[in-house]
């Protein structure tokens, strides 16, 4: 088992003929994913890399039996990408786009909400499970099959802590990216229940940043529902008041956001707090070893 | 983020209705000096520096005048005064209205629900984080219904109004939130709202437009916001670059590893002075251009840290040789690199090639960032 | 349901951006002459009935003009005539454009699905109901988010279109789905749009507005629909009444209890000639009203089938009194009464005290109207 | 158990301070509801029978716990005020209004659903089960408790068939009057399992009406999952195709639609069809000696 993606995902790309989504088509075939159609409205009847492309979503689950996607398509249309691969009937979304306006994912989450559709990000990494599937843009070099889950808000940070459990000689379960946008699919307190109930994972990496409170909000689900040890990293503990650090997820604003606050009630929380991200590998080894003590 | 000048806003508020004060802009003394003769400012009239800073009344920057000839001496007065760091180039001359009660409303986004929220307060004319929580009526707003009449009552019954203000708040609520929707706005603000006779008056607006619906709205696309020149120069080549007082640059991709980068640099007693995100360009011209706006910033020293994923480790070594060259020797810096991730090889050959060694882990690379740059200057 | 004329509908079109063929309403032989001249309406030009019905090329209501004077004769031949009922008294004067396809689309009710839906065939021009199922796309529409740009995507395809005609239909498709919720639309439909040059043209117009939503649109008020002027007295007092050819009147209250009490006549060999369903009103007025109005229709006998719930008995009974008084005694006629639920007891002894049985059983109470209608006139 | 409503069942009268509301609220504690609050904008802090009146739906929540909604506020006002039930966290909304247009009754249902709320009409008599509780407006009269679930879309014609089965000395377990009107909160479709699933009822009894396919589509249910005798009854046999019979419900339109082929679907179905209203009661008794018999 794994968290929300394994063996039986079957990934139709959206945007498959864009530079990233022909990239990223190949690089989840190489890591092992089916890939099994592409969407580009206009350019259906053709292939690519021996992937089908199709005009529309619901044909490409009509003929290939899609159940996840992975949208590339630029920001200006990509609500009504998601919106199609919704009404399609597929109930996993990742979407790699960066820069969506947040009235548009307001209406990608609530509709998909209501349909019962799950979307991972915008501006994510998406997620991957090594040894089963990855959907998104995960460096596939940064994985090994193991039991630790990441979840973060972050990009290349994830990349840079995952291939650090790696070269520690961990392996990760699942993990997830976030993305670090004002409304995200998918928050801390929504993925951390799926890594308690996944019978692969035994601890948990869960890396966040500054600005809003999805790491305070999931400190305290940690506090109340979960069993498996927690190590988390918070970046932008240097950062200055009310400086931009690229994207709006990381302005912070009075109280809560800081990096003190999440810091303090993650470690309420009984979560190990790293100050560094290459401190985290040892406090996951340390955790796994108390657990298997238990 | 676009935050809109105070009359930008209003005119977005009298295209949805909401109620103003008559007012004018004056870019002079003399424009102040006849917006007043012609009647189209009436008297006593209200004259506020554009600036987008807060605290304007206490600041000196509002003033008030009983004629053309105090207008036009109030606007000498402010024009060209630096306000918190903003020089004032704008006046808005509004007629000064009998003001029964100051209120507060405003939509911005709540993250934590994923929803829009309207917050009503009958603690109107301070700034809405002095006020007691317990006098602030948060409500939710789902995008699909929209704001509800319910919720309109609500927020009436929040702000103490009956009978034709009621009616007024009403109105004014839906201007509002269509205007939040349809302007792509993450804040809309009336603080105060002012209780004038029977009605309603917006007597001060604030309005922030987010960055990315610019696509849908190229009519703010030329509105500045609060950066610094280098800063301005990046954002038009869609580089994410802060300046901050330190003497190390960084140059990493991906906000979040940005911050880490920062952390680890100031534990070693590193001070970072402009950081720059590479984001997710995979196109070398770009990471040759960011180098070149890096070595405008006359860092001490550089820190280069990348992972690479949609950024290529070798495309970042191309446009970084390629950058260094271009460089004058005058302006050349110190650089610490660490690259890791997609064409990790690649990229760390190239660097070779060039002279550049690529040290692989954080906390050596950072160390030798600090080292680089010094402790003085 | 306010079903409004094809010049009606094109207005509406125009406001949401639809595109037209250029044309101007006439109501005489003269307005259609001037028209022409004027250069409102461009030669060679058609010039249609305005009547609800369709049909109206084979049925001789639709006729062509390459001059003013031919413009005239054909108003002259159309205006006045009856067609399927309808007395035509308006023209629409159009200018004939080169037509290289017609296509047919529609915005409507799925009821079963609870959603609205969009259907698309490239078999334009004809009765959509002879066109087969699978040259018709469908397509549900979620009120939340509204028509999608896939959708409309998806319709090109099912359409044919590529090119410019392709981003014609986008936004012809935009403005019909505006048109749809903002009007309160049951049905949207084009049939035939045509394809002229690179474009779209909406050549005909079919647009019926909900009744219910006549709160939020005044404006449809006093547009009459296909009711007799019995039927339509009925309408200003909201009483629903249907006359068919037979000669009992039933008086009953909710439509599936009036429908049953027909079934039920009509099992016993009886033939309702007027039904008035008085609805979920508990006023003695209206019920006098609606006597009366039954009065006026002559029937041979009437059958009064009432279950008291937010109508109750007492009222029926009151109201009926009343009304009795007031017929003129030419227009008198047999009544059989059944009358129960809220406030019975009540009702019958009212009733029983003007002289008037309440029979309690379905069957015995219909099978007396039956005998009082008698088998002849 | 019963259907929808029970003891348990607290309900907030919508429009309590008009004419309809004040007689039904009266009507339904009569029943022996637990009529808990009423509410009127803007008459909030008063009473009516003991009943206190809210100026808002959440307050009423608040304050009493009421789970249930009655709404008979004027059609302008119906949308908002469902809206505002659904947000108060009501799950079960009955919607006596009638005239409500149904652009604004598919917003209402479309987030009801996405809420999980239950709406029951609009221009309906409402649910009711004797010795429980009644929200909506079906006369007191016509009831006595038994092994009898009814479903109709009529509203007087329920009440003349559900009076015609106590008449004849049977009982009901619980009678929904659905609601004619074109887009309707629960359908047959949707309340025939409710029926299937409850102990107390032993026979069915479904009230139809020409036009639309509802009936069709519940027969359709019937035929596959419905183990309990169906006993069934369409109005409208007589009607002249195209006529209006007073509500947009009732129009034919081609083939499917008309009495005749939603009789044909019942009785493939397996359910006994009554050609007139006073048939019912003794093929009801007939199902149920039948249905003792097995």
């Amino acid at each position: 088992m794994s968290v929300l993606v394994d063996r039986d995902t079957r990934v139709v790309v959206q945007g498959i003929t864009g530079h990233q989504g022909t990239t990223h088509a190949r690089l989840m075939r190489e890591f092992g994913t089916s890939v099994v159609a592409g969407v580009t409205p206009g350019k259906g009847g053709s292939s690519l890399d021996g992937v089908p492309v199709f005009d529309s979503v619901q044909e490409s689950v009509d003929r290939t039996a899609a159940n996840a996607s992975c949208i590339f398509v630029p920001a200006p249309f990509a609500k009504d990408a998601a919106l199609e691969a919704i009404d399609a009937g597929i109930r996993l979304l990742v979407v790699v786009t960066e820069h969506i306006p947040f009235h548009d994912m307001l209406v990608m989450y609530h509709y998909g909400r209501a349909k019962g559709a799950r979307i991972i990000g915008p501006n994510c990494p998406g997620i991957a499970s090594p040894g089963r599937a990855k959907v998104g843009i995960i460096p596939n070099v940064v994985f090994r099959p193991g039991r630790v889950g990441v979840i973060s808000r972050s990009g290349t940070l994830t990349y840079e802590i995952v291939s650090g459990i790696k070269d520690h000689g961990l392996g990760q379960s699942t993990c997830i990216g976030l993305g670090g946008d004002p409304v995200v699919g998918t928050s801390f307190v929504d993925a951390l229940p799926l890594f308690e109930a996944d019978p692969d994972t035994d601890v948990l990496v869960m890396v966040g940043e500054i600005g809003g409170t999805a790491e305070e909000d999931g400190a305290e689900y940690i506090q109340s529902h979960l069993s498996k040890p927690v190590v988390a990293y918070i970046a932008g503990r240097s950062a200055p008041e009310g400086k931009r650090m690229g994207h709006a997820g990381a302005i912070i604003s009075r109280g809560k956001g800081t990096a003190a606050s999440k810091v303090a009630a993650l470690e309420r929380a009984g979560a190990k707090v790293a100050r560094f991200p290459y401190e985290i590998p040892d406090l996951v080894a340390q955790a796994l070893s108390e657990g298997a003590g238990r | 983020m676009v935050k809109l000048a105070e009359w930008r806003g209003k005119q977005l508020f009298r295209k949805y209705g909401i109620p103003l004060p008559r007012g004018e802009v004056a870019r002079s003394a003399d424009e102040a000096e006849s917006a007043v003769r012609s009647g189209a400012v009436p008297l006593p009239c209200v004259v506020k520096a554009q600036v987008l800073a807060g605290g304007r009344g206490k600041g000196g920057a509002v003033r008030f005048a009983n004629s053309a000839a105090e207008a036009k001496a109030a606007a000498e007065a402010i024009l060209g005064l630096e306000f918190k760091g903003e020089r004032v180039r704008e006046l808005l001359l509004e007629e000064k209205l009998p003001i029964s009660k100051e209120l507060y409303v405003s939509i911005t986004l709540d993250r934590a629900r994923r929803l829009p929220i309207l917050m009503s307060s009958a603690q109107g004319g301070v700034e809405i984080e002095s006020v007691d929580d317990s006098a602030i009526d948060r409500q939710s707003v789902d995008p699909f219904p929209g704001l509800t009449a319910y919720e309109r009552r609500r927020a009436a019954g929040a702000l103490g109004l009956s009978g034709p203000a009621r009616g007024s708040l009403d109105r004014l609520l839906e201007g509002l939130w269509k205007l939040f929707v349809e302007e792509d706005a993450e804040l809309v603000e009336i603080n105060p709202l002012a209780i004038v006779g029977d009605g309603l008056v917006a007597l001060d607006a604030k309005v922030i437009i987010e960055d990315d619906a610019g696509f849908r709205h190229p009519e703010y696309a030329e509105i500045r916001d609060d950066r610094t020149p280098l800063e301005e120069i990046a954002r038009e080549k869609e580089i994410a670059f802060v300046q901050l007082d330190g003497n190390i640059g960084v140059i990493a991709n991906g906000a979040g590893l940005t911050m880490a980068t920062l952390d680890v640099l100031q534990e070693f007693g590193g001070r970072p002075g402009v950081f720059l995100d590479l984001g997710g360009t995979d196109d070398p011209k770009k990471v040759t251009e960011a180098f070149l706006l890096m070595a405008q910033a006359r860092p001490k020293a550089v820190f280069l840290n990348i992972f690479g994923g949609v950024t290529k480790c070798d495309t970042v070594a191309r446009g970084l040789v390629e950058a260094m060259a271009k460089v004058p020797p005058t302006d050349r810096f110190p650089l610490v690199a660490r690259i890791r991730g997609n064409n990790e090889k690649e990229g760390v050959e190239i660097l070779r090639q060039a002279g550049i060694i690529s040290i692989p882990t954080l906390r050596e690379s950072a160390q030798a960032a600090v080292a680089a740059a010094g402790s003085g200057a």
